[in-house]
């Protein structure tokens, strides 16, 4: 972490560079089962990531500190905030789990931010072929 | 960086399956997937060297990458596992069915043949079991300088607790002898829930000992070398490609879109 | 080689500070570069429909064009380079591509084009260009880099020659392309439209009302906090937490004050610079007036596939391709400026 | 010839009853370090713990051991050995705790270090002595263990032999 102040002309004008300062990172995850029916409870979702994270990094990654910020029980996607330094532990651990109560599942990460804001403008998201347009073709 | 491909999806007599396991890698975000055939010869029976099911059989359209506007491309790849150097044959026509070839030694002896001699591709590294040999720095170098790569599937590390653990002690040693060169990421997944997307693998390539930039080679420009090596394995160095015209039809699908390049230029690995 | 899984990814956060009434301020030229935008939100504290001036402004962004499988030597077509690009004011992005994996392509307003491609269709080509920034080991992305509106690239010219057939005969690049232009520039686009498979599409607009938000205190607040909680009441998350909650400790920055009606207006679409910069003046005049909460908060997503971000500066995506701004405005004409881009990206201006 | 780097860690095994040290051997504490590694850093560590991890150097009669653990990962294994609370060995269990002494690049400067080390315990065990006859025992005692170089007395026993470096 580093911080430079490049310039300070007066107090009017300031401007200050973070570099790596991002205290945490944000997920967009989407949970995949292979029963499609099954649903989980926020506290649920949470307690098996804590597992996976046991499983993988131990006692020390069970006890990786991140939060749920928001959770849809019928789409199973959850936005998650992670400390930058456990991002990889807590990825890597939604990565290779694999099965939930013994059906086969999988966790797609949609996207992977230092800054929350990014996470609800990704372009990669337009979509301009459904309708609402006028379109023609010559 | 170039396009992010999975060169080991398993194949199965289950059609429905594997077609869904290429829809999933589709949707994902690979825009080029291998079904890999695995040949198991024995010291008793010796099986049939299999011919790869043509594409058009499996599915009728091939699925759309996720967010863009073409279709996956799908290659057949084929893997000999050898237990005795008399398992591989060089030149043996039936390979060439296959676009990618790849062998996995299971001793050391092989392993050293197959760094610096046999015209392969891939090496896959058994990562589910502990290894009966370590990785030495002279072959593995050899293997480096030819353009042949090393392999790592996730897969294993998914369905089970003491797999993942060779896995990663197999990839981690691995990766501390070929510091991070030459080598691929893939899935060798049978089931479509066991493929994980492209920037899940960059991740996993993090605990695996690879770097940031080592990892999302090892799913994209790394994975284009191997193509071009498969490529100039079956011409004469990259320079000359012959095409029978009897089956001219046929060869035409198979060959490559971008043909009119200049053949040098292309076939240069890495 | 050692193991570290601590480490991410390098991110750059630049936050200016400063007022409209400064004459160094840089507002309209950081706006200006920023090229190619796909999404603004704007969040009005204690409003509770969209004032008139605001919604006519949002209403009147230009509509952009989406060609289907448009051969990029077109954009070289003599008519074309006539009728719009000496013009001006013409933005151009490739659709359905991705920065990190296929070719790209942007056209941006003052004539220049932009090529990101991979090593095979680099070489192919034929056209000098330089390895990309941010290639690892090998070189496996190039960028070129063209000025159509220099005198080497007019019609004809030996240059010029060389792209066109490099790109109609040897390469043939096709892609989805999204075009649109400042009416105020005189350019013409129907005649290239008319040859292919297009449509008009025009940004949306959708507004959402937020009751009881929790706000920080914003001339106290550091940058990353307030951006995260910007991002929280764009993403609608509950700021309602116990920091010993075991589901989320995510809360509003102390001291907080709590907004009983806040009303948060996004666009979304291929969104021109100049329709952001008209914007920001209206937001401006609607601050002037007298009113219980004197703060207006805008940001702006840039496209994360681009191949340039701010100015020409050649943009990448690691594992986000994140690069946006985030515009505080006080009453008093003074404002704050957060920049934002990930690992694959120059520092903002 | 490139060299596969290594960091040597020298613990000293502490326990209540000394007597129970000699029950000790190489797999013994082995594995109660796996476990350990298993138990905090989970699949992951225990995959970093089987590459190139052995227990190099143990003596059962002072508890040293000697751990060898790959470079690039020493530092995220040494953080589970404060965990280790018992070994087990030969259906015993005996409780204890594992105290490192020193980190080293080599076993050559392990040796050193110990060899300061068990000079300086000496030092401070001597004064210890309950009279002028047991000292003067002692001290012959280790005279006589570094002269010849065949200890077969129980004191700080020096002779480890230098095992080759790994090239």
């Amino acid at each position: 972490m580093r911080r430079d102040d490049k310039k300070e002309e007066s107090a009017v004008f300031q401007r200050v560079v973070l570099k790596n300062a991002s205290p945490y990172h944000y997920m967009k995850v989407c949970l995949v089962l292979g029963d499609e029916s099954t649903r989980l409870s926020a506290v649920e979702l949470k307690h098996f990531i804590i597992t996976g994270l046991k499983s993988l990094h131990g006692e020390v990654g069970a006890a990786l500190p991140f939060d749920l910020l928001k959770y849809d029980e019928d789409t199973l996607t959850a936005l998650l905030r992670v400390h930058s330094r456990g991002l990889v532990k807590l990825w890597s651990s939604l990565t290779l789990l694999g099965s939930y109560q013994s059906q086969a599942c999988a966790f797609r990460v949609l996207q992977v931010s230092p800054f929350l804001l990014a996470l609800t403008g990704n372009s990669r998201e337009l979509q301009l072929d459904e309708g609402s347009a006028s379109s023609s073709s010559g | 960086m170039s396009v992010f491909m999975d060169l080991n999806l398993c194949s199965s007599a289950d059609r429905s399956g594997l077609r869904s396991l290429i829809e999933t890698a589709a949707h994902l975000g690979f825009s080029t997937v291998a079904i890999n055939y695995v040949l198991e010869p024995t010291a008793k029976k010796k099986p049939e060297i299999p011919t790869p099911t043509p594409i058009s059989d499996l599915m009728d359209g091939l699925p759309i990458v996720q967010g863009r506007s073409r279709p996956i491309r799908v290659l057949n790849r084929l893997t000999v596992v050898m237990s005795d150097a008399s398992h591989f044959r060089l030149n043996a026509a039936e390979y060439r069915h296959f676009d990618l070839l790849a062998v996995q030694p299971t001793t050391e002896k092989l392993f050293h043949a197959a760094c610096l001699l046999y015209d392969v591709d891939i090496i896959c590294i058994s990562l589910t079991e502990k290894l009966p040999f370590f990785f030495k720095r002279a072959p593995v170098n050899g293997a480096v300088d030819r353009g042949v790569v090393f392999e790592v599937s996730y897969s294993a590390a998914i369905r089970d607790s003491t797999l993942r653990r060779y896995t990663f002690t197999n990839a981690f040693s691995l990766m501390d002898t070929c510091k991070g060169k030459n080598v691929i990421l893939s899935s060798a997944a049978e089931k479509a829930l066991e493929l994980r997307g492209p920037y899940d693998v960059t991740n996993l390539g993090l605990l695996f000992g690879l770097s940031n930039g080592d990892a999302k080679e090892a799913i994209s420009s790394t994975c284009r070398s191997v193509l071009l090596h498969a490529e100039t394995r079956k011409t004469a160095s990259g320079v000359i490609y012959t095409m029978k015209s009897s089956s001219e039809s046929s060869c035409q699908e198979r060959a490559p879109p971008e043909c009119e390049a200049p053949a040098a230029k292309r076939a240069k690995p890495t | 080689m050692s193991v570290d899984l601590d480490q991410t990814p390098r991110s750059l956060l630049v936050c200016d500070q400063s007022s409209f009434l400064d004459e160094k301020n840089r507002v309209s030229s950081q706006v200006e570069q920023l090229h190619f935008n796909y999404k603004v939100s704007v969040l009005l504290p204690e409003c509770s429909s969209t004032p008139s001036h605001l919604d006519s402004v949002l209403n009147s962004f230009s509509s952009f064009y989406l060609i289907r499988k448009l051969p990029i030597y077109e954009l070289l077509d003599k008519h074309f380079l006539e009728t719009s690009v000496y013009q001006g004011s013409v933005y151009g992005l490739s659709y359905r591509t991705r920065i990190d994996e296929d070719n790209c392509v942007a056209l941006t307003p003052d004539g220049r084009l932009f090529l990101s491609l991979d090593k095979d269709s680099f070489q192919v080509l034929g056209v000098e260009g330089k390895p990309s920034r941010f290639n690892h080991r090998t070189n496996s992305r190039f960028v070129v880099s063209i000025d159509l509106t220099d005198s080497s690239m007019a019609p004809g010219g030996r240059s010029y020659q060389r792209l066109l057939t490099g790109l109609r005969s040897r390469l043939h690049l096709k892609t989805d392309f999204l075009l649109s232009h400042h009416p105020g520039g005189g350019a013409s686009l129907q005649p290239l439209l008319s040859r292919y498979d297009w449509s008009e599409h025009r940004p949306e607009v959708s507004s959402h009302t937020l009751t009881h938000l929790s706000s920080p205190d914003l001339q106290s607040c550091d940058p990353h906090s307030f951006l995260e909680w910007l991002g929280a009441v764009d993403a609608n998350i509950s700021c309602e937490n116990l920091s010993s909650s075991f589901l989320s400790s995510l809360v509003c920055p102390e001291p907080k004050t709590t907004l009983s009606r806040s009303l948060r207006v996004t666009i979304c679409g291929m969104l021109l610079p100049q329709d952001v910069h008209r914007l920001i003046q209206e937001i401006r005049c609607y601050l002037e007036q007298p009113r219980l909460e004197s703060w207006v908060s805008m940001t702006v997503h840039g496209f994360v596939d681009s191949p340039i971000s701010w100015g020409v500066h050649e943009h990448g995506v690691l594992r986000g391709g994140e690069n946006f701004y985030s515009l505080l405005l006080f009453h008093d004409h003074t404002y704050r400026l957060h920049l934002a881009t990930g690992a694959h990206d120059t520092c903002p201006p | 010839m490139v060299r596969w780097k290594s960091r040597y860690l020298l613990c000293e095994v502490n326990v209540v009853d000394r007597s129970r040290l000699l029950l000790l051997d190489d797999r013994a504490v082995a594995g109660a370090v796996k476990a350990a590694v298993a138990r905090i850093h989970g699949d992951y560590g225990a995959a970093l713990c089987s590459i190139r991890f052995c227990v190099k150097y143990l003596n059962a009669h002072t508890g040293i051991v000697l751990l060898r653990f790959p470079k690039s990962c020493y530092r995220i294994l040494w953080s589970a050995l404060p965990f280790i609370t018992s070994v087990e060995s030969r259906g015993q269990k005996i409780p204890c705790f594992l105290n490192c002494l020193h980190v080293g690049g080599t076993i050559r400067t392990c040796q050193k270090f110990l060899v300061r080390y068990n000079t300086q315990q000496l030092h401070r065990m001597l004064p210890k002595c309950k009279n002028e006859e047991e000292k003067q025992q002692i001290c012959k005692a280790i005279l006589n263990c570094t002269l010849t170089g065949k200890d077969k007395e129980e004191s700080e026993d020096e002779s480890e032999n230098e095992e080759d470096e790994e090239e």
